[in-house]
């Protein structure tokens, strides 16, 4: 009843958020910067070439027009051709989004596994010696940067101790040969690769079944996936003590053990359950962190991703490939902030009713 | 409408409308009443009733939908609020939970103050005379709220309804807050209060106990209506409507539990659209209770009640 | 309670605030003039004296170019201490009048700006804001550092409006508003009086754990070339920098990723602790007691 | 050695409860004695503070963290409940001991169904406590007519409804019918209601004094009763214990309670109570306000605001005399 409406109202929120930042995004390329054709093409292009773009992106036309070319370039795939790859923006995206993807979702797991329990333990017995001694390692960890996390493993595991491959060259392309997935296209009645399970290193290999690559492929994201877990590592924990404090607080919890019921069904089923809640929340927000975090930790482990893409285009002036980036990293937060919010309202019932 | 004392203070048919997510609620639905000088006028009502609303909208505090307030022979309903500051000394409010009720971050002192400040008056010596007058010592002037009890803190506020010599205090359940024994200190002090100053009250309770023990007059609400209204004697000692007799049954007095024995209660279904209010909850609900509406009626000097029974 | 005991009370806070302070006072000094802490230039380049390892000359080792690793983090304390201030403040300021104004006005003016609000807070705020340092930095080379704090603003602020305004409306629905507006108080006058004075405290506590999410925004922003221009030494720069003497020099960026993390954690044990000490919920009062 | 242990559903004695406050242990309460007998209802009056809910947390074995039993025996049907483990405490709850909390609105659990949480009664009634009976909800049993029938028992309409519903989507009334329905499930033979009504409107307190009653006349439990209203717990209580600042100051039966007061302390709680018109007659009222645990009074912890306070309250705190029947701890006995 209540979730569709919901869901509804969230979809059209992401969409106005996707909305504005493709505004955003013009007005700082187009309007803001004082010369547009340059910055689309590149800081190398020669005068032919800037003239060719002033075409192509309608340049010499009113802003409003210019927006409206820009809006309908973006949503029809066309987002304008890398100047340092040569190459189309869109298979770029294509190529390089869904590695950083299964980096961040890994890292993301990972966060869960480690931190919550780590913050229920926290939470249990507050102010005891295993709380204390938590929160000091999570008030610590909370502020590393994503460098220096990469910095201390790529040093020690990789240069020192020899246990993993410092930088990416597995055979990134390995994966890609054979395409796994096909999505079916009504209108034209045939089968398209799916390029984007396809181009996740991973998850491809082992979908494929070659598990010399697979075994390859998780060697190589080892580090960077680990960086990017103590990237910010104890938020979930901080968050999910303090959740747990506060529920075992609640007066339901007095009538849970009022009851009679065995103290760990009261934990598990009346404190846990509850005090869950607001991970949810947060883990989209850790998850787009990892995402930006990854621009870092891909950089210096050389990973062929999303954030390495970005990292490259931000220090080549690849202009078309920073901004398309931009907007699509957006979307991907907008959709994961969509899918913790309706995920929140299945898991509670009180969020339903006041939408 | 009936007007039987020259009143300080007088409401005619007063209504409040909440939109609660697209729906409209009408808080208080053509509430009339008028309170004499020195007079204590008390609206009797459960959570829900309406009696809290009614209080804020009467001192002009929230959007009043339709009805007339006049206070002191002027019409106040339209003033715009710059007009309303030379009136607003005139009228107080003291709320009911007394640590919320008190800025944390104020001395003592400034609170009671407050009222002062729209007047551009300092009032030092004036702090001290009414905490005087509700028994506390002046020196507790430069302290913050927190270093007092609940009941302490609610002399705190009513001083601070006193600093302006208003002639008019809504009281919104003043004691219900409070342990019994300071609930009959701050009822007394409110009771010598208005010995010394003549000042009128309104006050809002759900205590019948309270209501009797303070009032001149009473009116009890049931969803946003008067249904019954009168001197204190002649309503709460001859109750005539259904609720004001259920009201009445329910308050823990001698012999409770044998009357809540006996009762039948009905439970708790829909305020119903159309005819009598109270008709669902109603054991002498009539055909013509689901239909039409009832309005007050004179059924004594002092006494109207809103019911086809009478 | 005076400042002195509250920072007693509690260890966090007193580390967290020994670390914020020491780290003012050493860019003080920097600013004021680098040879009281070090012999060395920061900018003089001699191949020489190349990829040193730390030692009692030189703390921090020297990087592949010869320059003293520690001097050079001296060298950029002032700007890398003083521009995450600036940029706490100029949000927390911006963010706040916006969720006051939201949450004081209401209605359509509340529906309007939040709206406005939820699309930045959507936004993923690093790469926005290194976008927008980007490419606005591109022509203005000079001047790119203050796009740079522009665009951390600008990623900044909503957090802050949504707090203030979170508070402002949990404040305006307390009976002492009620009993303010009964008294005649104007808009203003209750804003000042009331509800101002009520949110200060948590709006503090929220600027100083920000203040080392806001290093570390910085700090990225720094290591991709988006900090301050060059001779001027910076963190992140120069963490970066170091990555192609590696693995044989690994001092040359630890060293400054070591700074960084040490800045952040200080604000990061202060905030901690004082928003313990204002809001013990996870029950101060045993720790205390056990004490 | 009037009774034996074992007739009295709960026995405590010189229990002494403290707190962990500002660094130091203050007593919430204070050299308590207290007898339950079978199917007997005691009720516990007393101002704010005054350590009624602290002895019912501790009978029940939930203390806050940071307080704890001092000295002192609970003796539940016998056995002292002190000396049990606190990870073997659960065993004593549910249909030993249950309690009712005062806030109805936040003492069921806001994300499970009100099904699953009776069906939880059930579950500890029938011994099925552990992993067993499921983590994260309790497994649906063939109770479902027996949740229904609870339900029926304390007046909801439309049981099958209600059931499928979450907390928030009932009313106050409505919620602590269904803790009362709980009792009905977990058959305990200790009830323990802590100002179970006092959140609630006059209308559905009384709907709730009814049903507790009736509770109490169907399952013939023992009922140990918190309140600060004297007249409502005078009105359903066989016995009064009267609190003041942690010690029982007075007990009797409830009627010779309210009708001739003896101990200051209640002579003022009960004038105290609103009574006439206006203008009729002035209520007495105590003066002051109850203390702060942590700066007791010395002496007889009341002697500030007692108008009869003589010289020895103040430096000695009475002994509690059994006066035909009654007890009583003031130095005017």
């Amino acid at each position: 009843m209540g979730l569709a409406k919901l869901i509804g109202k969230r979809v059209a929120g992401a969409l106005l958020v996707i909305f504005g930042e493709l505004v955003l995004v013009f007005f700082l390329v187009n309007v803001a910067a004082p010369n547009p054709a340059s910055i689309w093409a590149g800081p190398e292009a020669s005068p032919e070439q800037i003239q060719i773009i002033t075409q192509l992106y309608h340049l010499n036309s009113p802003w409003y027009i210019q927006f409206l070319y820009y809006v309908k370039n973006f949503f029809t795939g066309n987002w304008g051709i890398s100047p340092l790859y040569q190459t189309p923006v869109i298979q770029l995206v294509e190529e390089y989004l869904p590695v950083t993807l299964e980096l961040a979702v890994i890292s993301l797991i990972l966060k869960l596994i480690i931190e919550i329990p780590l913050g229920v333990l926290s939470g249990l017995k507050p102010n005891g010696f295993l709380d204390n001694a938590i929160r000091i390692i999570y008030t610590v960890t909370r502020s590393v940067p994503p460098f220096f996390v990469a910095l201390g493993l790529l040093l020690v595991l990789a240069y020192d101790v020899h246990a993993f491959p410092a930088s990416y060259p597995v055979d990134p392309i390995l994966a890609l040969k054979e395409p796994k997935f096909e999505i079916y296209d009504p209108f034209n009645g045939k089968y398209y690769p799916f390029w984007f399970f396809d181009n996740m290193p991973i998850l491809n290999a082992l979908l494929v079944g070659d598990f010399s690559a697979f075994a390859s492929a998780l060697d190589h994201a080892i580090l960077p996936a680990l960086s990017l877990t103590l990237f910010g590592f104890g938020g979930i924990t901080r968050l999910s003590r303090n959740s747990m404090i506060e529920a075992l607080n609640m007066d339901y919890i007095k009538t849970a053990r009022a009851k009679g019921l065995r103290e760990r069904v009261v934990i598990y089923r009346h404190a846990l359950r509850n005090s869950l809640l607001p991970t949810i929340t947060l883990s989209s927000v850790i998850f787009a962190g990892s995402i930006q975090g990854a621009l870092v930790v891909e950089t210096i482990f050389n990973y062929y991703g999303m954030g390495y893409y970005l990292a490259q285009s931000l220090l080549d002036l690849d202009t078309p490939s920073l901004l398309a980036g931009t907007v699509v990293v957006t979307i991907v937060v907008v959709i994961s902030n969509l899918v913790a919010d309706i995920l929140y309202s299945v898991v509670d019932p009180r969020v339903r009713e006041t939408v | 409408m009936p007007a039987t004392y020259t009143n300080l203070l007088q409401v005619e048919n007063l209504e409040v409308e909440f939109n609660a997510g697209g729906r409209i609620i009408r808080a208080v639905d053509g509430v009339s009443l008028g309170i004499g000088e020195g007079e204590t006028f008390t609206v009797i009502g459960e959570s829900g009733s309406g009696k809290s609303t009614l209080a804020l909208a009467i001192l002009k505090l929230i959007k009043i939908k339709e009805g007339r307030i006049i206070f002191k022979g002027e019409d106040i309903t339209n003033l715009k609020e710059s007009q309303m500051r030379s009136i607003r000394k005139e009228m107080q409010i003291v709320l009911q939970d007394p640590y919320l009720s008190l800025d944390p971050r104020l001395r003592v002192g400034d609170i009671i103050r407050e009222p002062l400040l729209p007047l551009g008056e300092k009032g030092e010596e004036k702090v001290g005379e009414v905490l005087n007058l509700v028994g506390l010592d002046p020196g507790v002037a430069t302290r913050f709220p927190h270093e007092f009890s609940g009941g302490q803190r609610q002399r705190i506020a009513i001083a601070r309804s006193l600093i302006s010599d208003p002639k008019f205090i809504v009281l919104d359940e003043p004691t219900s807050n409070l342990d019994v024994s300071i609930q009959a200190q701050i009822l007394n002090l409110l009771l010598d209060i208005q010995e010394k100053r003549k000042v009128s009250y309104l006050l809002i309770t759900h205590n019948m106990l309270v209501a009797k023990y303070m009032s001149d007059n009473v009116a009890v609400m049931y969803s946003g209506k008067i249904v019954e209204r009168g001197s204190a004697r002649e309503v709460i000692g001859k109750p005539l409507h259904p609720y004001t007799m259920e009201l009445l049954n329910v308050t823990p007095t001698k012999g409770f539990m044998e009357r809540i024995r006996k009762l039948e209660f009905i439970q708790e279904g829909e305020v119903p659209v159309k005819g009598c209010r109270y008709a669902n909850r109603c054991r002498f609900a009539k055909e013509v209770c689901r239909t039409t509406e009832p309005v007050l009626k004179r059924v004594s000097q002092d006494h109207e009640v809103a019911c086809f029974l009478y | 309670m005076s400042a002195r005991t509250v920072l007693l009370s509690s260890k966090t806070l007193l580390a967290g605030a020994v670390i914020i302070v020491g780290f003012i006072v050493l860019a003080i000094i920097s600013a004021l003039d680098l040879k009281l802490l070090t012999p060395y230039d920061p900018n003089k380049i001699n191949f020489a004296l190349a990829n040193l390892p730390p030692s009692t000359a030189h703390l921090f080792g020297t990087d592949s170019e010869g320059r003293d690793v520690f001097t050079r983090v001296l060298a950029a304390l002032p700007n890398d201490v003083a521009i995450p201030y600036i940029i706490a403040g100029a949000s927390a300021l911006i963010g706040g009048l916006v969720g006051m104004i939201s949450g004081y006005v209401g209605g359509l003016v509340d529906e309007g700006l939040m709206r406005f609000t939820d699309i930045f807070l959507a936004f993923p705020g690093i790469l926005l804001a290194l976008a927008i340092s980007t490419i606005l930095g591109q022509t203005h080379v000079a001047e790119r550092l203050y796009f740079s704090m522009i665009a951390l603003i600008v990623v900044n602020w909503p957090i802050y409006a949504r707090l203030v305004r979170s508070q402002v409306l949990q404040v305006r629905g307390m009976p002492y508003i009620t009993l303010a507006k009964a008294a005649g108080l104007t808009r203003w006058e209750i804003m000042r009086r009331h509800i101002i004075p009520n949110i200060l405290s948590l709006v503090i506590v929220y600027i100083t754990l920000d203040m080392g999410t806001i290093i570390l925004f910085y700090s990225i922003l720094a290591f991709f070339g988006l900090g301050a221009p060059p001779p001027t030494p910076e963190l992140g720069r120069m963490v970066y920098d170091g990555l192609t003497a590696l693995p044989g020099n690994w001092w040359s960026s630890v060293f400054p990723a070591l700074t960084i993390t040490l800045m952040a954690v200080g604000f990061s044990l202060f905030g901690e602790g004082l928003r313990d000490y204002l809001d013990p919920r996870g029950g101060d009062y045993v720790r205390r007691a056990n004490a | 050695m009037e009774t034996t242990s074992e007739e009295l559903t709960l026995k405590v004695e010189d229990l002494w409860v403290s707190y962990y406050l500002e660094g130091r242990e203050a007593f919430a309460v204070r050299d308590i004695y207290l007898d339950v007998g079978k199917g007997e209802v005691v009720g516990v009056v007393g101002e704010s503070g005054s350590g009624k809910s602290t002895l019912a947390h501790a009978i029940i074995g939930l203390l806050p963290r940071n307080s704890r039993i001092s000295k002192g025996r609970i003796l539940f049907k016998g056995r002292d409940i002190t000396k049990v483990k606190t990870d073997q405490r659960y065993l004593y709850r549910g249909t030993n001991i249950f309690m009712i909390f005062q806030d109805p609105m936040s003492s069921l659990n806001p994300t499970m169904k009100i099904r699953d949480q009776l069906q939880e009664a059930i579950d500890v009634r029938s011994g099925r406590r552990g992993w067993s009976v499921g983590m994260w909800k309790p497994p649906k049993g063939d109770n479902e007519e027996e949740i229904v029938d609870s339900l029926e028992r304390v007046g909801i309409k439309r049981p099958r409804v209600i059931m499928e519903k979450y907390p928030h989507q009932l009313s106050g009334g409505e919620r602590q019918r269904i803790m009362i329905a709980m009792a009905y499930l977990l058959k305990p033979s200790l009830l323990i209601a802590d100002e179970p009504t006092t959140a609630l409107d006059m209308i559905t307190q009384a709907q709730v004094m009814r049903l507790l009653s009736e509770l109490r006349e169907n399952l013939g439990l023992s009922v140990l009763f918190i309140s600060h209203d004297m007249v409502l717990v005078g009105q359903i209580a066989d016995r009064i214990v009267v609190m003041y600042a942690g010690k029982a100051v007075e007990e009797g039966k409830a009627e010779e309670i309210i009708e001739s007061p003896m101990h200051p302390y209640t002579k003022g709680l009960i004038n105290s109570i609103p009574d006439g018109y206006k203008n009729e007659k002035r209520i007495e009222s105590i003066p002051g306000s109850p203390p702060n645990i942590l700066k007791l009074p010395s002496g007889c912890s009341f002697n500030p605001r007692c108008k009869l306070a003589m010289e020895k309250c103040i430096s000695e705190d009475p002994e509690t005399r059994v006066l035909g029947g009654r007890k009583v701890a003031c130095h005017l006995y």
